[in-house]
């Protein structure tokens, strides 16, 4: 039932939340659904057993005998702390929005609320069917969001995410296919539950058969990770988005998440193991350095950051195809730390463009001076960003440089040649945008209120402290990581 | 989109236009006659042996009779849905302007 | 004794003549005319087979074949009336409002 | 020992002052200076206390490690060479807070400032008392980070904000290089357990990385045809973070940049933390530099060529701030030398190397401290507008002289009278000639002695400068405040005797760390594995290697008095634009040129960078043509619906022909 | 024989007959009856149809069968008819020729009740025949619109040529066997099997079904006509008349021609890419939104056609559940679309294309409901999850992949991504553009069966496991060869 309801619970208040009249409805009525599901993710978090990799809170209901589909939910360390960082992040996004004035307030809660419980219920199913809705679910309100309260190219935008990203879907759909065709035909019983999928899949015969939907699944995931060269839908979706449909891009780990549940595990049993990982590596490191250099040559603040995710979600891939459990779990840390810094980075982007009428690095100058909060969250997390020690981005960056490096050497190579053009893009905006001295023509800006203070503060906080101490949710990461790797033990790989 | 003065149709309506639509009419007639023909004349009929024994067969008008209200009944029926069909919707379309 | 083909023949050939016409007449009425022509050649093979079978399946389907083209043909007209009372003419290559 | 156990708390206070001081800083009295300055008090008296237990009882090393995540650990260690640094780093720390206080009594953020002093001193202090390399990265980036805010102080100023970003920048660089070590020396180690680390066993603990080192050694990869050796390969590594840190040749040039930034702040870097950070580390994994071939002679030559390199451009500055700094980089490459000579001297190296960082520090704090005292009297740091500042600031001149004297390295050999500087130098050239005697080339020594000449030219050129002749322009000055003339006198003392006080004992009680304490290191066996050959025994040089130094040290003192005191040479000939060794080294071998614009912004920047959007942008295009080409398949296709009923029975009539013969076709073919 | 078989039937034939000798004698005003009456009549119909779910027999001289496959499309055309009705009361208000509408619209279901229930080529025919011959009048209903009656033209013109073309067929296939019986046919598939005259007969059959089903060749009237018939009578088209072609199509190919699989597979599967290619790209810049749901109507129909290529019982089911969703999509799609075109009429009398997607600009604050349910059928149509169009997607093509035509689901998927754009772009207009009108009050009797389509889109895309198990009975039927 806790997993129905942190699912169910979002998208029941959405509907809700369409219904009011107000805005001070529509965001009361979204408060308090978020602020629900966190205090159940919590609830949820003290009673989940991080010393095992099994998956918990079960919940099981058949749903469509006869072609094996199933409600069949469930939680295990991987999907834990993404659903941790999801319900921690809503309700900040909901206060941070919270004085916006903006038209249809309702639909804007409530398309936050229908992304919430989507991305929940990805993290949740246990049923590649359930899966696969929730995963396309997430295309919809984004697609909104985008194309309601977007920049001046948000139909552009919108519209290449929406088919781009679907295409990859659907592709996704047919690797689906094929391995359920395939264990259907091996069990005799149709099934999509993705555990049973998972375990079948190694008796696959054909080896072709395995390689292709091992890549079909794959290039689902990672375009909707993005990774390099399937990141074009991102830049411009990232960036016409408005600020909270930005975090919502952000918090949107599904294609991480399918790398770590599904990919790895079918990792070892596809027919050359080794070029695939060679191709998650490859394209893992690429997009580290490809997107580092991209966003140094951004003159906008904000496609600058869309560009620096990619970078980050480099790491992603490269530390899932490290298969080393420290890589993993790292990998698996990047995609948490990572939807907490880039929060932060697009409200401030968000924030600054609303206050200057600029994203355009060079037009701004000295905002320290009149936003020094703004300035000290911002300094917080564009040093995270950079992976600076003491905050979150490091222990995923380390962790999964580190542990790559035993298997994938020259794909680490390229990754630390990043790091400096990392902290290059990031210190140039900060020095242009925030420092020297104040442009006058930029207006008389205010800092931010007192609900957005709130809201980056909170996220600012959580970065140092899981930077300072990420057991809380590595621990249960390295378990998984380490029960993934365990099972590859022996394979040859 | 773009703004095509090009475009096939037009490419289409100038060959139509200097062929005269007769002679490609008559192509894509000859066409379909020949392979009809060919087809028609490839198979073996089964049936012609048969031919004199119904030629004389004086019950020709009560056989189709008997099977109009027997085995083929239903076509029967619906036809006279169709002629009431066809009634209803042609009076209605033919029929000047309504009361005026 | 007549082969089979060659009413099937004649058919194939009224049947082609049909379809010629309806390609290429502007005339709605000699269109509807070609596919009566059509609907009647295949009551030639009906008939033929029917005949050759030694069974009446194909007489009775002539029947009710017929009565469908008088179905049709009611409607048909009836539009064609139609268009003309509106357009004052029946080429039916000029009516085309509606297309791409 | 009781004391033993609070050490977790001497990086700890600072950084407990640190949010303190920044939340509640605005509210109290002087930015809230007292509390960082309490708690670093407190730090330095537990410090100071840890000392003084070790140098009785040098094998009561404090070591404490808890689980950070995965195999890996936070922890401290406090050993004599952590211990020495610890002190002397929470000492100068105290007096530049104490100092600053007066310094920066104008400032409106204030309650920043000492903030992030604070917070540097934590972040240094973490990085000194370090059980494992990965906690040492850690605070060593912390470090960046506090010199990068505290550079960038004045962030109103353009100047500030560039010059932060360029010292984080460049030393990015070589934390990368740090960092990659790091990842190198994990996946070795990890490997070297086979994948599965036991539980409670830290792999980047140093004890652990130093049992490890015969293994580590013998372990190599072809790359690009060469055989690289691991250990070779890691410690090159952790030298190029050095290089970063420490300002070396070619990553030295944040660090006159760096002047931007309050003057304290500049202390601070160049004195206690910061830029020390880098020969910290090398000492600290000394045992593995000492295995690995090559390396020590990379940081030797490096470390010689930066020393004359730095000391170059040192000569011609006209900022007396910017002066100190070049002096800074050229010390730091006498530390470097110092410990790249470990190669024949083993592990004395170290004892040597660390003296000369201790002393520099009380001295160039000295002179930083006292440049900035003059600076906050008189608002200006240029030299040519300076002159007889002496008679309005006696107290001041005073201990620069000290703090000059110092730096030149001027003393009597084989005696125990000289200045702080004078022990700890010498011991490095000395060193150095012994590498020369032991068949290492003598191209070390004879850098040394030339850098040691030039470092007494321009540190008199700054003190005749400035403090000697008649004013140059019309200033207004005064002494400074008791605040900051007070810490002034306590490091001139400790400039002028530190030295003579405590180079017997130094020495061996920090050299003994990697020997007798800890972890035991076979030292001459590591040389074994590095294929060195130590020298058997220091101290039998001929009598005017002994003196060479100090006669160098007092024949520039004379050149500068000639030149600058009595101008007996007219500089204005050679100071010109035209005079090309002069351009050269006045535009600082034009590294600003080549690293700066030409490199990061032609070649990075405008080059690669934009590249990438090239490239981007075409990517961008395969998708949007994708797109376009399906329209324009689509309106293409539209335009067959002529709406010509004749035309569509065409089609239909020819669409079944069609369809029967590919029916047939295929029948056919199948 | 028992008359009840037929209970369907004969409700839909005596509602027809009773709401023409009542809407005789009844005045203009009060003529809004008739659409009740229709409706319940129609409602009766798939009551009686729903309750003899899972009878199987043959009935008057084995030329109807009554079994899971008839019973199911003749709920798909039942629900079609009902939608059709209830919008219709709107549609039909005011007019004087209230009766006529119904009546042909009630025929025509009828017609493709019994092409769904035919056990005989002679039957079919016929019963083919009534539906055409019904919607050519319904095409043309508005017979002062120049659109109208051209659409009605063409319909007609291509009808009658396709219907000459398949009774063609029809002959040979008789001349060949000497049955009309589709057992019987099948019995002497040897015999069609082994002469030319066999692929001629195919493909004269493919073109006549085709032209219902608008397969590509086949199609080019469908555009036309969709745009320019009355939508609701588009609706009827694309929803109902388009279905009767595909079960035609199953029985006459899956059970009577069954010999000659290969032909009409390769035959299919060519026109299956071919339709589906050109509806998806041809859709993409169409600014006609019925034209634009014509086109995306093709590409359905070549989805569906994927289930003769790939031809194993979970296709089958596939396709047939997917004529079931079509069925409540385009029809909503349509309905929706005649409701914006109501409320443009009713707001000036003399707009030239009332279904131009400018229309739509703004409909999601101008008709909430509508844009709400137009958004629900076109992610429907586009495959979004948990709606219909998913759901049957789902099966089809998944069975696709099944049988190892992994070729033809790539395609049917890369042409399913191109479909998002179109569709999305009337989301767009709906809701993202700004409008230039004001709210407007829907029209209650377009909004009851927009809502009773939305309840049937969302109830396959939710609960899809009845109507999967009843269509892979239906396919199971077809495999068996009829009963």
């Amino acid at each position: 039932m806790l997993l129905s309801l942190i699912v169910l619970i979002p998208l029941i208040f959405a509907v809700l939340t369409l219904l009011t009249k107000t805005r001070e409805q529509a965001r009361a009525m979204a408060l308090v659904a978020t602020v629900s599901v966190l205090l159940l993710t919590i609830y949820t978090y003290f009673n989940f057993d991080s010393t095992t990799a099994a998956t918990q809170f079960e919940e099981f209901y058949s749903w469509v005998p006869s072609l094996g589909i199933s409600y069949h939910l469930g939680i295990d360390g991987i999907s834990l702390p993404l659903i941790l960082l999801n319900a921690i992040v809503m309700p900040l996004l909901i206060l941070f929005t919270w004085n916006d004035d903006r038209k249809a307030p309702n639909r804007f809660y409530s398309l936050i609320l229908i992304t919430q419980g989507a991305v929940l219920g990805v993290f949740c199913a246990l049923d590649f069917f359930l899966f696969y809705v929730f995963w396309e679910l997430t295309l919809i309100p984004l697609f909104f969001m985008v194309s309601i309260w977007g920049g001046p190219k948000k139909h552009y935008a919108s519209i290449k995410f929406f088919i781009y990203t679907h295409v990859a879907s659907l592709v996704m759909l047919l690797g689906i296919f094929g391995l359920y065709f395939a264990a259907w035909e091996t069990t005799g019983t149709p099934s999509l539950s993705i555990p049973h999928l998972l375990a079948q899949f190694q008796f696959i015969e054909s080896g072709i058969t395995r390689d292709l939907i091992f890549l079909a699944l794959l290039f689902g995931f990672i375009v909707k990770l993005p990774v390099f060269p399937f990141h074009s839908w991102l830049p411009d979706a990232y960036t016409e988005a408005p600020t909270a449909g930005s975090v919502l891009f952000v918090l949107l780990k599904i294609g991480g998440y399918g790398i770590f549940k599904i990919m790895l595990p079918l990792l070892p049993f596809t027919a050359s193991p080794n070029l695939m990982i060679t191709i998650m590596g490859a394209l893992g490191a690429v997009s580290i350095l490809y997107g580092a250099f991209l966003a140094l040559a951004q003159k906008d603040l904000k496609r600058m950051v869309a560009y620096s995710s990619l970078s980050h979600m480099g790491y992603v891939t490269l530390g899932a195809a490290g298969l080393v459990s420290l890589s993993v779990s790292g990998a698996m840390f990047q995609q948490f730390s990572h939807g907490l810094i880039m929060s932060i980075m697009f409200m401030s982007c968000g924030v600054i463009n609303k206050a200057t009428g600029t994203r355009i690095i060079n037009e701004l100058g000295g905002l320290a001076q009149r936003m020094p909060k703004l300035a000290v969250i911002m300094v917080l997390t564009f040093m995270a960003s950079l992976g600076l020690p003491g905050l979150t981005g490091f222990i995923a960056e380390f962790s999964v440089l580190a542990g790559s490096f035993v298997n994938l050497q020259g794909y680490v190579v390229i990754a630390l040649m990043a790091i400096v053009i990392t902290a290059a893009y990031h210190l140039w905006a900060l020095q242009r945008a925030m420092f020297g001295v104040y442009k006058e023509k930029l207006g008389n800006v205010v800092d931010i209120n007192g609900y957005q203070t709130l809201a980056m503060g909170v996220i600012a906080i959580l970065i140092l402290y899981f930077g300072l101490n990420p057991s809380p949710v590595l621990d249960m990461m390295l378990t998984n990581s380490e029960h993934i790797i365990g099972l590859m033990a022996g394979m040859g790989v | 989109m773009l703004n095509k003065q090009f475009t096939i149709m037009q490419i289409i309506t100038s060959v139509y236009r200097y062929f005269k639509p007769r002679i490609l009419g008559m192509i894509v007639a000859f066409l379909f006659l020949a392979i009809v023909m060919v087809s028609v004349i490839g198979t073996s009929w089964p049936i012609v042996d048969q031919l004199p024994q119904n030629l004389e067969d004086p019950s020709n008008i009560e056989g189709i009779g008997l099977l109009i209200f027997t085995q083929f009944v239903v076509p029967f029926e619906i036809l006279s849905i169709v002629l009431l069909s066809a009634m209803i919707g042609a009076i209605y379309i033919a029929k000047g302007e309504a009361g005026k | 004794m007549i082969p089979v083909e060659l009413y099937i023949g004649l058919s194939v050939v009224i049947f082609s003549i049909g379809l010629y016409g309806f390609m290429t007449q502007r005339n709605g009425v000699r269109m509807l005319m070609c596919v009566e022509l059509m609907l009647n050649s295949a009551n030639i093979n009906l008939v033929a087979f029917s005949s050759y079978h030694g069974n009446l399946t194909g007489q009775v389907f002539v029947l009710y074949v017929i009565a469908l083209a008088a179905a049709e043909a009611v409607v048909g007209f009836a539009i064609l009336m139609s268009i003309f009372r509106m357009k004052d003419m029946i080429d039916l290559d000029k009516i085309n409002i509606l297309r791409w | 020992m009781a004391v033993g156990d609070y050490a977790f708390l001497i990086p700890l206070l600072p950084a407990l002052a640190f949010v303190l001081t920044f939340f509640l800083g605005k509210k109290l009295p002087n930015g809230g200076a007292i509390i960082p300055i309490v708690a670093i008090a407190t730090s330095f008296v537990i410090s100071l206390l840890i000392t003084l237990g070790l140098l009785q009882n040098p094998e009561q090393v404090i070591n404490q490690s808890v689980t950070w995540f995965a195999m890996l650990n936070l922890g401290i260690l406090v050993d004599p060479l952590a211990a020495v640094m610890l002190t002397m780093v929470t000492f100068v720390s105290l007096l530049i807070h104490i100092y600053s206080t007066g310094y920066m009594s104008h400032d409106r953020a204030q309650y920043r400032y000492f903030a992030e002093t604070s917070l540097f001193t934590a972040s240094m202090l973490s990085l000194i008392i370090s059980d494992n390399i990965l906690q040492l990265f850690i605070s060593w980036e912390l470090v960046g980070l506090c010199s990068y805010l505290l550079i960038g102080f004045w962030y109103q100023k353009p100047a500030a904000a560039s010059a932060a970003k360029k010292a984080f920048l460049t030393t990015r660089i070589g934390d990368v290089m740090f960092l990659a070590g790091i990842v190198v020396l994990f996946s070795d180690l990890f490997r070297l357990y086979n994948g599965s680390i036991p539980e409670g066993v830290f792999i980047l603990k140093f004890d652990e990385i130093f049992s490890q080192i015969p293994q580590l050694a013998a372990m190599s990869t072809p790359v690009l045809g060469f055989q690289v050796n691991h250990l070779t390969l890691i410690t090159l590594l952790f030298f190029g973070g050095a290089i970063g840190k420490s300002g070396q040749f070619p990553l030295h040039v944040w660090l006159p940049d760096a002047m931007e930034g309050p003057t304290t702040v500049s202390a601070l870097i160049h004195a206690a933390t910061m830029v020390t950070a880098g020969v910290y580390l090398v000492a600290r994994t000394f045992p593995m530099f000492m295995a690995a071939p090559d390396s020590l002679m990379v940081v030797a030559y490096l470390g010689a060529f930066t020393a004359i390199f730095a000391a170059t451009m040192g000569l011609v500055m006209n900022d007396m701030k910017r002066v100190l700094a070049y002096s800074t980089i050229s010390q730091l490459g006498y530390m470097m030398l110092g410990l790249g000579v470990g190669a024949a001297i083993g592990a004395e190296a170290v004892g040597i190397s660390m003296f000369h960082l201790i002393n520099h520090a009380f001295f160039k704090a000295l002179l930083f401290l006292c440049a900035g005292s003059v600076i906050h009297a008189v608002g200006t740091h240029d030299m040519r507008q300076l002159g007889g500042v002496a008679k309005v600031m006696p107290i001041t001149a005073a201990t620069m002289i000290i703090g000059a004297l110092a730096l030149a390295g001027i003393g009597i050999p084989d005696t125990s009278i000289g200045f702080s500087g004078f022990f700890s130098k010498d011991a490095i050239i000395e060193a150095a000639y012994l590498f020369g005697e032991n068949g290492g080339g003598w191209a070390l020594y004879a850098l040394s002695i030339a850098a040691a000449l030039l470092t007494s030219i321009y540190i008199f050129r700054l003190i005749f400068m400035t403090f000697f002749g008649k004013p140059r322009t019309a200033y207004g000055g005064h002494e400074a405040h008791v605040s900051m003339t007070i810490p002034l006198s306590i490091l001139a003392i400790l400039a002028l005797v530190f030295g003579a006080l405590t180079m017997e004992r130094f020495n061996t009680f920090v050299s003994e760390t990697f020997v007798n304490n800890f972890v035991h290191m076979d030292i001459p066996g590591l040389a074994e594995l590095g294929g060195y050959h130590l020298a058997s025994h220091a101290g039998h040089e001929p009598l005017i290697i002994l003196w060479l130094p100090v006669i160098v040290g007092v024949a520039g003192l004379l050149i500068a008095y000639l030149i600058y005191g009595l101008k007996v040479v007219n500089m204005d000939k050679l100071v010109s634009r035209n005079n090309p060794i002069y351009k050269l080294l006045y535009n600082r071998y034009y590294q600003n040129a080549i690293l700066t614009n030409f490199l990061s912004v032609k070649v990075v920047y405008e080059g690669l960078a934009f590249a990438g959007r090239a490239v981007d942008t075409g990517f961008d295009w395969v998708v949007n043509w994708i797109g376009d080409v399906t329209m324009d398949t689509g309106d293409a296709l539209r335009q067959l619906q002529t709406g010509v009923v004749q035309n569509y029975a065409m089609v239909v009539i020819t669409g079944v022909s069609l369809l029967v013969i590919l029916i047939t076709v295929v029948m056919e073919v199948l | 024989m028992d008359l009840m078989l037929f209970a369907p039937e004969i409700t839909m034939v005596a509602t027809g007959l009773a709401v023409l000798l009542i809407g005789l004698f009844l005045p203009v005003d009060s003529k809004k009856v008739l659409g009740y009456l229709a409706s319940l009549g129609i409602i009766a119909a798939l009551y009686l149809t729903i309750v003899s779910l899972g009878t199987n027999t043959l009935a008057f001289y084995d030329t109807l069968s009554v079994d899971a496959l008839s019973q199911f499309f003749k709920i798909v055309f039942l629900v079609v008819a009902l939608l059709f009705s209830i919008a219709s009361i709107k549609y039909t208000e005011g007019s004087a020729h209230v009766e006529e509408f119904y009546v042909l619209a009630i025929f025509a279901t009828i017609g493709m009740m019994l092409v769904a229930s035919a056990n005989d080529l002679m039957v079919l025919f016929v019963a083919f025949e009534l539906a055409s011959i019904s919607t050519y009048a319904l095409a043309g209903f508005e017979k002062k619109n120049p659109q109208s009656l051209e659409a009605a033209m063409k319909y007609f013109l291509i009808g009658s040529l396709s219907g000459a073309l398949m009774l063609f067929g029809i002959t040979f296939l008789y001349g060949v066997t000497g049955t009309t019986s589709i057992p019987g046919i099948a019995d002497s598939g040897a015999a069609i099997a082994a002469s030319p005259i066999g692929i001629i007969a195919v493909v004269l059959l493919i073109a006549g079904m085709g032209f219902k089903i608008a397969l590509a060749p086949f199609h080019m009237w469908a555009p036309d006509t969709y745009q320019g018939a009355p939508s609701l009578v588009s609706a009827l088209l694309a929803a109902g008349s388009k279905k009767m072609g595909i079960v035609a199509a199953f029985k006459v190919f899956i059970v009577a021609l069954i010999a000659l699989q290969v032909q009409w597979q390769i035959a299919f599967a060519v026109l299956a890419v071919i339709t589906m290619t050109l509806g998806n790209v041809a859709a993409l810049s169409q600014t006609s939104v019925k034209r634009m749901l014509a086109y995306s109507s093709l590409a359905q129909a070549g989805y569906i056609t994927m289930a003769f290529v790939v031809l194993t019982p979970m296709a089958l089911g596939g396709g047939i559940l997917y004529a079931l969703s079509h069925g409540f999509m385009k029809a909503g799609a349509f309905i929706a679309t005649a409701a914006v075109v109501y409320m443009v009429l009713s707001e000036n009398k003399d707009t030239k294309d009332p279904d131009h997607i400018d229309n739509f600009k703004g409909l999601g604050q101008r008709m909430p409901v509508t844009a709400l349910s137009m958004t629900i059928f076109v992610f429907a149509l586009a495959g979004i999850p948990l709606t219909a169009g998913y759901m049957s997607k789902f099966v089809l093509f998944s069975s696709t992949i099944q049988a190892g035509f992994a070729w033809l689901a790539v395609i049917a998927i890369i042409n399913s991504a191109i479909s998002l754009f179109y569709y999305a772009k009337i989301v767009k207009y709906m809701y993202f553009l700004p409008t230039e009108g004001t709210k407007v009050s829907e029209p209650l009797p377009y909004t009851i069966a927009l809502v009773v389509a939305v309840i049937g889109v969302l109830a396959i895309g939710f609960w899809p496991e009845p109507f999967i198990y009843w269509a892979m009975e239906a396919g199971k039927v077809l495999l068996a060869g009829g009963i």
